[in-house]
């Protein structure tokens, strides 16, 4: 698992890694989707389609030492950071072939081997966990540093506060990573922050905060990579804002009918996917058809990997009973 | 009467006291515009104004303390809590310093505050979103917890706790939401707080039940076919429950049987046990049984989380046996894994 | 009680109300060490003396239907708002004339009729209070206001962050003072905090932010007063620090002796009675033989009020039987 | 042997853990340059400096999650929580995070942090700094919890704990700190988690106790003056609890009274008594007895404060009346108020 899991790690930095990985997380959104329709995704599943930049903007600054905590909308992070469609799709349905066993669910996806710790339903409650991380670090000095992804809901919470406050006063390696995607749940950000930029919430604990289009994989890789190697050469902790969106409600039952119309239209027109092709075709890097074959290739690969992990056995009651203490 | 879903009596309990009352508002993440994450608020907003039903911020210790403050102040708000889970960021509000207020002020202050969360496994939300938590809000003087078993009593207790002088918790079993039931609505549906309410009558055996266990401990009967027949307790609430109505049912069944939705370890059940076994010394014909979830997270797999939460299945052959038996049947994790 | 308490309230409107309040609060704070070295004293009490402007400055500000939360370093905003003396020792010993009768103690200070609430012992727990206290005011139209007293270490702690929030989001008449006092317990505020004024982090929920001279009554008074005023024409929230400092040690038992030598005396030489005095002498309103002769009648009247206060009964057990549930 | 008090005991266990494991840091308010709040952390910055000795700003959930994922990231954090309740706004990160780390991770990860807390009533912090709030550790899946009653097991326990691969909650007896007790320090003197220690040895009667009632139940047998003697039992360890030596105390002596420092609703006796009631049912010749607190918050004042607390006195009436009756005596506040 490990070695397959580096493998898709390194292909990153590819020329064509992080186009690919972000159509991979399309696709495998786009796939659970159908699963929830067909029955086989219980209680809740958040979508990442359309904020794919930011999870492989991410994933491709940070080392494989890094570690990464993020929410619930964890399926895009999960796959950049090199965990494979069968391992998360087959968590999402509950299948031992998931990288939880099945026991974890949409929103419990792990992968300690490549830096993605159990994510976390609880809104902000990675924060603390990453400035632990990152405390280790600069006691052990290891080198590594910590990424906590959250949305722009989260920083709101008392947990963001503490968080912010005690890695900047402790100096410590952690980039804090916001998602604005506009919304928390169906709340949109006007109604519940009184501040139109989170990056500016930086100020009241002296540390740098920048926006970032997080719709450009390139400039969140870039953002990231600069504020982790501050991190790493002991300058403190960053908060980076991505302003993103994402295109499905926020969880799988949610049609996101309080949007105001044109809104998706409108982001869409800022598709990260669609940059990072622009991009590839403008740089001579790749064609336009070259890009939609490889587009067609992973979408086969998603449906196998899909067909793979439903097929998968149900994990056995007696694997409930253990790991249960430490 | 009307058949209602759980969910809708929750509604017409919120709407009727909103009603009555023009202290009682409403405050939750998403309860307004969206009508609560289990619908659980819907058409409230449209009904009562965004004065009084508001959606807040994702900030559970700031708006259940304000929900504090402003019951001190004189208003009857009601919170929800979304997640039961989400109040581990916010408890200190409700246990420190809620239950205290009264008592402080030597009566002169009160929060009459109601706190309102969805609990429970059983839909697969895994084991951040599924825990049932009830213990965070007993061995609190001056905090009350009533659990819901349908929508009969989602109504009644909801509506009697917005009315209590102190802070109430109402953990709503999710799972439950959906499920259909007879409801009386207006005054006469109002239940009082720390009665016990008896579901079913029968002579071998008394099923001590709470919440999603109630259909549960009614299911199993079902399944003995006859074999037993219990006096089915439904608690209804917890803190303080309802010493009088177990042990005058077990004076006459002999035999306690409390079916639970919390760990082996912990659970709410022990006590229930303790005290009956105690003011009947001598008198009981078995020893009292808890049938519980064992010690463990709650599986998202779904034949798992199927397996955690006690089955009528496991409830009737737990019965089964301590009839059978006279004694404690051991509980299914210890008597084999691979059952 | 009432009576004597609103009467109390009123004089802090007379021209040498200010100065009489501050020197009682001084007295008693002083006599309480007494009574604690005495053994008189359970647990752990909290001086205020330094702080006095802050409370009388918030006390003449407020109205009487106003609410006020603070913390367990309360015994000066509990003379201020217009408790007795004999009913604050009263409780700090645990006698029936206490204000909540022996039950509360030295943190529990409550006096409703007067806007105290039951003083908060859990740092940072009163601001959401006080929140909520501002929302029913909103709800009612009462032209209630709230006001939320606080430390400077308390604004680390995730309740401050999420209570401007929600101040902020929904507008609602609340101020929001932190004493400033340099010291959380035995920490320095660069050893828990970033910036150097609280007052700055107003900017992150887009509210007010103003530094106030805490030692200075007259300024205290003005500070809040103008923001209580925009509260009440619906402004919203303000946050204020007050920047002051603790003559003695965190609590009872401790003597202060992480602060750097000299520090004390400098704030000594700012001592908020001695500014007002001056302001008194200088006006023309009293000359300093008269305010001594105040001073020494207070000092009197305190001492008197502790004898009787220690001569009072202890609670009898029914009392600690009932009012458990609202 | 050392005669030290409690607080030295932790200290040394502290030092001693820091010096044999390089991963050790300890983390809380006021611990380092102060040396802790109840000076149960003195002299540690300087033996082991800053970087692994740290004061925390007053962030609860911040500093407790910090030490949650440094604990994952290989460290063994021990935090001190000055006072329990401040666990009250941090709750979620450890029983929904911490407790679940390796369940979720079918533990490939894991959370081994320890949290120290004081904990209890008697010495007058009044009614939000003196409760004992064990009941928020229990009925969690993958958390453990201990309980020292003196120098002696704050020591072993607490390095128990550290070297537990789990999260594990050491609830600190305030009252105790200061107390003398022969310690055996170094290795031998660890104490294994989930094991109870037999204090006396009698006949009557099965005392089961937990910090602070362990001296206390130690005191009612003295008052007892031959009356009647005593297996006392000291728990150590709440979660898990010694079910075997309890069991094979009470077996002998036929009674069992659990002290507890907790409230009558609620408290965590009650499972003791269920569970060995229910195992030795028709065994028994008395019914299983709690003395308890109150369900009252802690009041400020001394005398208040005293009836609160179960006293040696109150054990010693209840034992002498239970083996006089055979019956549950009611508790003192149901007695007489007057009392
Ligand atoms: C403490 C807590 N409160 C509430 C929730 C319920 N909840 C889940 S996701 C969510 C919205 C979060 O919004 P945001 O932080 O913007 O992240 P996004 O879902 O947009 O990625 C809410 C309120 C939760 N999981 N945890
Ligand atoms: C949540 C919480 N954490 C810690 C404490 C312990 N404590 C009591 S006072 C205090 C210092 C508070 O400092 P500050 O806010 O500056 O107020 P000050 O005491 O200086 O008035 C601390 C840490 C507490 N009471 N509550
Ligand atoms: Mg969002
Ligand atoms: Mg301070």
């Amino acid at each position: 698992m490990t070695g397959e899991r580096r493998e898709r790690r390194a292909q990153l930095a590819t020329p064509l890694g992080p186009f690919e990985r972000m159509a991979e997380i399309r696709a495998v959104e786009e796939h659970i989707q159908l699963l929830f329709n067909e029955g086989h995704v219980r209680g809740s599943t958040h979508l990442s389609n359309g904020q794919e930049a930011v999870a492989v903007g991410v994933a491709a600054a940070a080392r494989l030492t890094d570690v990464v905590t993020c929410t619930y909308r964890g399926h895009g992070q999960a796959l950049a950071l090199g965990l494979t469609a069968k391992e998360v799709i087959g968590e999402i349905v509950g299948r031992t072939v998931g990288c939880a066993g099945g026991l974890g669910g949409s929103m419990h996806l792990v992968g300690p081997d490549v830096g993605l710790w159990p994510t976390f339903a609880i809104v902000g409650a990675g924060l603390p966990v990453a400035v632990g991380a990152a405390l280790a670090s600069q006691v052990n000095r290891s080198g590594r540093a910590a990424i906590a992804v959250f949305g722009d809901g989260a920083a709101n919470i008392g947990a963001f506060h503490e968080s912010l406050n005690l890695a900047a006063i402790w100096q410590l390696p952690v980039v804090f990573v916001c998602e604005n995607n506009l919304y928390g749940e169906y709340t949109r950000i006007q109604l519940s922050t009184p501040v139109s930029d989170l990056a500016d919430r930086a100020a009241g604990y002296a540390i740098p905060g920048l926006v970032v289009d997080g719709q450009d994989v390139a400039a969140v890789t870039a953002a990231v990579s600069e504020a982790l190697e501050r991190a790493r050469a002991d300058g403190g902790p960053t908060l980076l804002e991505m302003k993103t969106y994402r295109y499905s409600g926020h969880s799988k039952s949610d049609p996101g009918s309080y949007r105001p119309a044109g809104e998706l239209d409108q982001w869409l027109r800022r598709d990260p996917i669609t940059i990072e092709a622009g991009r590839l075709i403008d740089g001579g890097t790749a064609t336009a058809e070259q890009l939609a074959a490889v587009s067609s290739r992973i979408a086969a690969e998603v449906r196998r990997a899909a067909a793979d992990a439903l097929a998968a056995p149900q994990p056995a009651v007696a694997e409930m009973l253990i790991h249960v203490h430490g | 009467m009307t058949k209602v879903r759980m969910r809708q009596a929750v509604i017409q309990a919120l709407a009727d006291e909103l009603e009555s009352d023009p202290s009682v508002i409403l405050l939750g993440e998403d309860i307004a515009a969206a009508g609560g994450a289990f619908k659980a608020t819907e058409g409230l907003l449209d009904r009562f104004g965004p004065v009084r039903v508001r959606d807040t911020p994702i900030s559970e210790m700031g708006f259940l303390g304000a929900a504090v403050g402003a019951a001190m102040a004189g208003l009857r708000p009601v919170v929800e809590m979304m997640f039961v889970e989400f109040t581990g960021v916010a408890l200190d509000q409700l246990v420190t310093e809620a239950a205290k207020v009264s008592y402080l002020s030597r009566g002169e202050l009160t929060a009459p505050l109601t706190v309102r969360a969805s609990a429970g496994a059983g839909l697969g939300f895994g084991c951040q979103h599924s825990q049932f938590l009830d213990h965070w809000f007993r061995a609190t003087p001056g905090l009350k917890l009533a659990v819901p078993s349908g929508a009969r009593t989602a109504y009644g207790l909801l509506r009697a706790a917005i009315r209590d002088p102190g802070p109430v918790v109402v953990l709503e079993p999710r799972v439950l939401y959906g499920d259909r039931e007879d409801v009386e609505f207006g005054e006469a549906g109002i239940l009082p707080l720390g009665r016990a309410h008896r579901v079913s009558s029968g002579d071998d055996v008394t099923l001590v039940a709470l919440g999603a266990t109630v259909p549960t401990a009614v299911a199993a009967q079902q399944l003995a076919a006859g074999a037993w027949t219990a006096d089915i307790i439904d608690l209804q609430t917890l803190v303080p429950w309802d010493r009088q109505s177990v042990l005058g049912s077990v004076r006459h069944t002999g035999r306690l049987v409390v079916v639970e939705e919390s760990p082996y370890s912990g659970g709410w059940g022990s006590e229930i046990c303790d005290y009956i076994a105690g003011e009947l010394f001598g008198e009981l014909t078995a020893p009292a049984l808890r049938v519980t979830t064992p010690d463990t997270p709650v599986p998202y797999s779904q034949p798992l989380e199927e397996r955690f939460v006690p089955s009528p299945e496991l409830v009737a052959d737990q019965v089964g046996q301590l009839l059978a038996t006279g004694r404690r049947p051991a509980p299914w994790w210890e008597a084999s894994a691979q059952r």
